[in-house]
């Protein structure tokens, strides 16, 4: 089976999958088949935010912030540099403390979760997470572990594969482009197969391809009930239900 | 419970593969501490009974020094390419996944020194039984180092000039090990039993074991946020 | 409980403890000047010289004070460190600060005399003996945790970070002072006996313990004092702060 | 007075610890003192400068 796999993945038949068997399919259908976050379709969750506040030095960052976010939904979160995007999606994480508020999940506060608080969440900030002397594989193998699943090589060549890093699974990083490289970033997202996504300017510095390969993989997370907060400076048009935050109007 | 098994293991075998990986930093700790052990007698002169009492202390000291050296890489590497998040993320707890990455540091670093020390005990006029409780004390000792560095490597994460300060954070806190352990080996040298140096060392070891994993995720949270 | 908790935290809310620091502190600085007069001519004038010692063994009346001294801070900053890192109170983050330059000073001071009296004891100004070395890693502890604070912009991060570095350190002090003493002994090297000496007449120990309160005195009325100032640097943009300084100007 | 000062020999270690000791204590206080006065300096400033521009202390009182 493994050796069958390994001598035709799935991977090397297209090279850029993005738009023929990941995006397209997709277009027509709300869960598309070959999507990977979409094949899981989460259960009805509810994010709820109350009474956040959060200081950065002396600086009061955020005031009394609420909001609640239900499956399928998308929180754009905008304002200037320096407003706090960044800080208020390390505390949706749980990287940072807020100063007072409740973050709760399915009514229950993160911190209480018999899970863990942070099981029910991936966060892809500004850096990659990936190791440069590991492969591809390697990297998204040991991520997923670490957040407790264990990934089979089979698995990982596939994904890889959607991304468009088919012949480069078992290349280390380093030998990689600053694209790819957040390919294989974005591929650990559909790998660990949480339901809340925190994205923090995930089209930065991107090509225009794996613009539309993430733009894909977040149509595909929200059509699977998934829920996504990000910040962005650019415009990328996302079909799904969306709101926006604009932190920092007052000043 | 699996889960937890699984990412423990997973981490350390990370360490362990980037370590060969970069195979020269592990090199460059214990050529560090060769070199810093055979400049000694340069220093002091070649009188073989003065070399012999220094032997312990210059031995602990030198691993001291080594593992200060390695210290500063210990999560600065997870901290500026994002790994260190994924750690705090994984819901696993915190202060086990830093004992995966500290057994990894051990035996990276403190291991080899422990291997190697036999030869520069030798090269220091040693004899048998001084070697081996050399071996002993540093077996039970380089753990404490790496554990007790930890806390200061995670204190001084994505500071300027961190190396430094860890030194001075860290230092202080080596005393109890380089004590107990440079003593065993001046116990058998004066003909007593190194036992009770041993013995301290273990407990220190294990208090070490119950404390410090606590104390480095606090800091990696701190310092991180 | 949580009524408790309100009521501790409006005690400990900065602009009270401005103001309650601001009027404690100069009683405390008067109290400490009146009890060095005192300590010192108790010491000084009624003591009478040892028998053995002659008179450097006045050296004790300072030397003991700040020794203890330099270690009850240490354990002190570390409890307000604990209580700013688990119940996040700004005021207890502020007083640890503010305690370690203290504490820095006074474990110089128990060097520096115990050097000075090391000479006419034992003839050298440094011997390695168990207080006088685990003085000297105690002064490394206070230089550690004030580098780390310093070196560390953020005022709450470095508030925290050096709360562990605290902790770390108290848990350390105990087992670094017995090794010390352990290792001193097994390489039979000098100490100092005079403080447990049973022959201590009433008059040099109620010397030792006027000197003793004095020195607790000047370093709680120092501590509250920078305790002030930490805190006024820090909420600099607080409203009570522009207030109070509002008036002033 | 000068045997009092001489110490049976031993002054200069008595003084020499209590010089220093004062010495020491009393630049604490002074250091403390001059940090004291520029700080209300600055803040000073910035309580006068935050009149001046009109802008309440607080935003939210």
């Amino acid at each position: 089976m493994i050796v069958w796999r390994r001598s035709a993945p799935l991977s090397r038949k297209a090279d850029s999958p993005w738009t023929c068997v990941y995006h397209q399919p997709f277009a027509e259908s709300p869960v598309p088949s070959m999507s990977h976050a979409a094949r899981v379709v989460f259960p009805a969750h509810r994010l709820e935010v109350e009474g956040l506040v959060a200081e950065r030095g002396e600086r009061l960052l955020i005031q009394d912030l609420g909001f609640s976010l239900a499956g399928g939904e998308l929180l754009q979160v905008a304002g200037r540099n320096g407003a706090g995007k960044t800080s208020l999606l390390r505390i949706l994480c749980g990287l940072s403390r807020p100063l007072e508020g409740r973050i709760c999940w399915d009514g229950v506060p993160v911190q209480r979760r018999e899970e863990g608080p942070t099981a029910h969440l991936a966060y892809l900030g500004h850096t990659n997470a990936l190791k440069d002397e590991l492969s591809g594989e390697e990297n998204l193998r040991i991520q997923s572990a670490l957040q407790g699943r264990r990934l089979g090589r089979d698995e990982a060549w596939e994904v890889l594969g959607r991304m468009g890093l088919g012949g480069h699974e078992d290349l280390p990083v380093k030998f990689l482009s600053q694209g790819q490289k957040r390919r294989v970033a974005l591929a650990r997202l559909l790998l660990v197969r949480r339901p809340l996504w925190i994205l923090d300017e995930p089209f930065a510095a991107l090509d225009v391809q794996v613009i539309e390969v993430l733009r894909s993989a977040l149509e595909a997370h929200l059509a699977a009930n998934g829920m996504i907060i990000l910040t962005t400076h650019q415009a990328v048009p996302i079909q799904g239900r969306q709101h926006t935050l604009t932190l920092g109007k007052a000043s | 419970m699996n889960g937890l098994a699984t990412a423990l293991f997973t981490l350390l075998r990370r360490d362990l593969i980037l370590a060969l990986r970069r195979r020269q930093d592990a090199l460059v700790v214990l050529g560090f501490f060769v070199v810093v052990v055979s400049l000694f007698p340069l220093g002091v002169g070649p009188d073989p009974q003065l070399l012999r009492s220094m032997a312990p202390g210059v031995l602990w000291v030198s691993a001291l020094l080594a593992t200060m050296l390695s210290l500063e890489r210990l999560f600065s590497d997870d901290f500026r390419d994002g790994s260190l998040e994924q750690i705090l993320l994984a819901p696993q707890p915190l202060s086990l996944m830093v004992m995966s990455k500290i057994l990894a540091h051990w035996l990276i670093t403190g291991l080899p020194l422990v291997l190697i020390s036999p030869l520069l005990g030798m090269q220091l006029n040693l004899d048998g039984t001084e070697i081996l409780t050399l071996m002993a004390a540093l077996l039970l000792g380089t753990p404490i180092l790496s554990l007790v560095g930890a806390i200061g490597a995670a204190l001084t994460l994505g500071l300027r000039g961190g190396g430094v300060l860890i030194s001075l954070l860290i230092l202080p806190l080596y005393v109890p090990a380089l004590v107990l352990g440079a003593g065993a080996v001046d116990a058998v040298m004066y003909g007593s039993s190194a036992q009770a140096h041993l013995s301290l060392m273990a407990a220190l070891l294990i208090l070490t074991l119950l404390l410090a994993p606590w104390a480095i995720a606090a800091a990696l949270r701190i310092m991180s946020d | 409980m949580a009524e408790q908790r309100v009521q501790w935290f409006k005690f400990a809310s900065p602009p009270n403890f401005y103001d309650l620091a601001g009027r404690l502190a100069p009683w405390f600085g008067g109290l400490a000047a009146i009890l060095f007069v005192v300590g010192l001519y108790v010491g000084f004038v009624l003591a009478p010289p040892d028998y053995q010692q002659g008179n450097s063994y006045r050296i004790m009346f300072i030397h003991v004070p700040t020794a203890w001294m330099s270690m009850f801070l240490y354990v002190l900053m570390a409890v307000y460190a604990a209580i700013g890192l688990i119940w996040r109170v700004k005021t207890a983050e502020v007083m640890a600060k503010a305690i370690a330059p203290t504490g820095a000073l006074f474990t110089f001071l128990a060097l520096w005399t115990g050097a000075l009296w090391g000479k006419p004891t034992w003839g050298t100004y440094w011997v390695w003996d168990a207080r006088l070395t685990s003085e000297l890693i105690l002064l490394f502890l206070y230089l550690g945790y004030m580098a780390l604070h310093a070196a560390i912009e953020d005022r709450q991060r470095a508030a925290n970070a050096s709360a562990i570095l605290a902790l770390a350190g108290v848990v350390n002090v105990p087992i670094i002072y017995f090794s010390v003493v352990w290792w001193n002994t097994l390489h039979q090297g000098a100490s100092i006996t005079v403080t447990s000496a049973p022959t201590m007449e009433t008059v040099m120990f109620s010397a030792l313990m006027l000197m003793t309160f004095a020195c607790w005195m000047y370093a709680i009325a120092v501590v509250l004092w920078r305790a002030r100032l930490e805190l006024l640097e820090r909420e600099r943009r607080a409203a009570w702060v522009l207030e109070r300084m509002g008036e002033k100007a | 007075m000068i045997e009092f000062l001489a110490m049976g020999g031993h002054g200069p270690y008595v003084w020499g610890s209590y010089g220093v000791a004062l010495v020491v204590l009393v630049a604490e206080l002074v250091l403390l003192s001059r940090r004291r006065t520029a700080m209300n300096r600055r803040l000073a400033r910035l309580a006068r400068l935050n009149r001046e521009n009109g802008a309440e202390p607080s935003p939210d009182s």
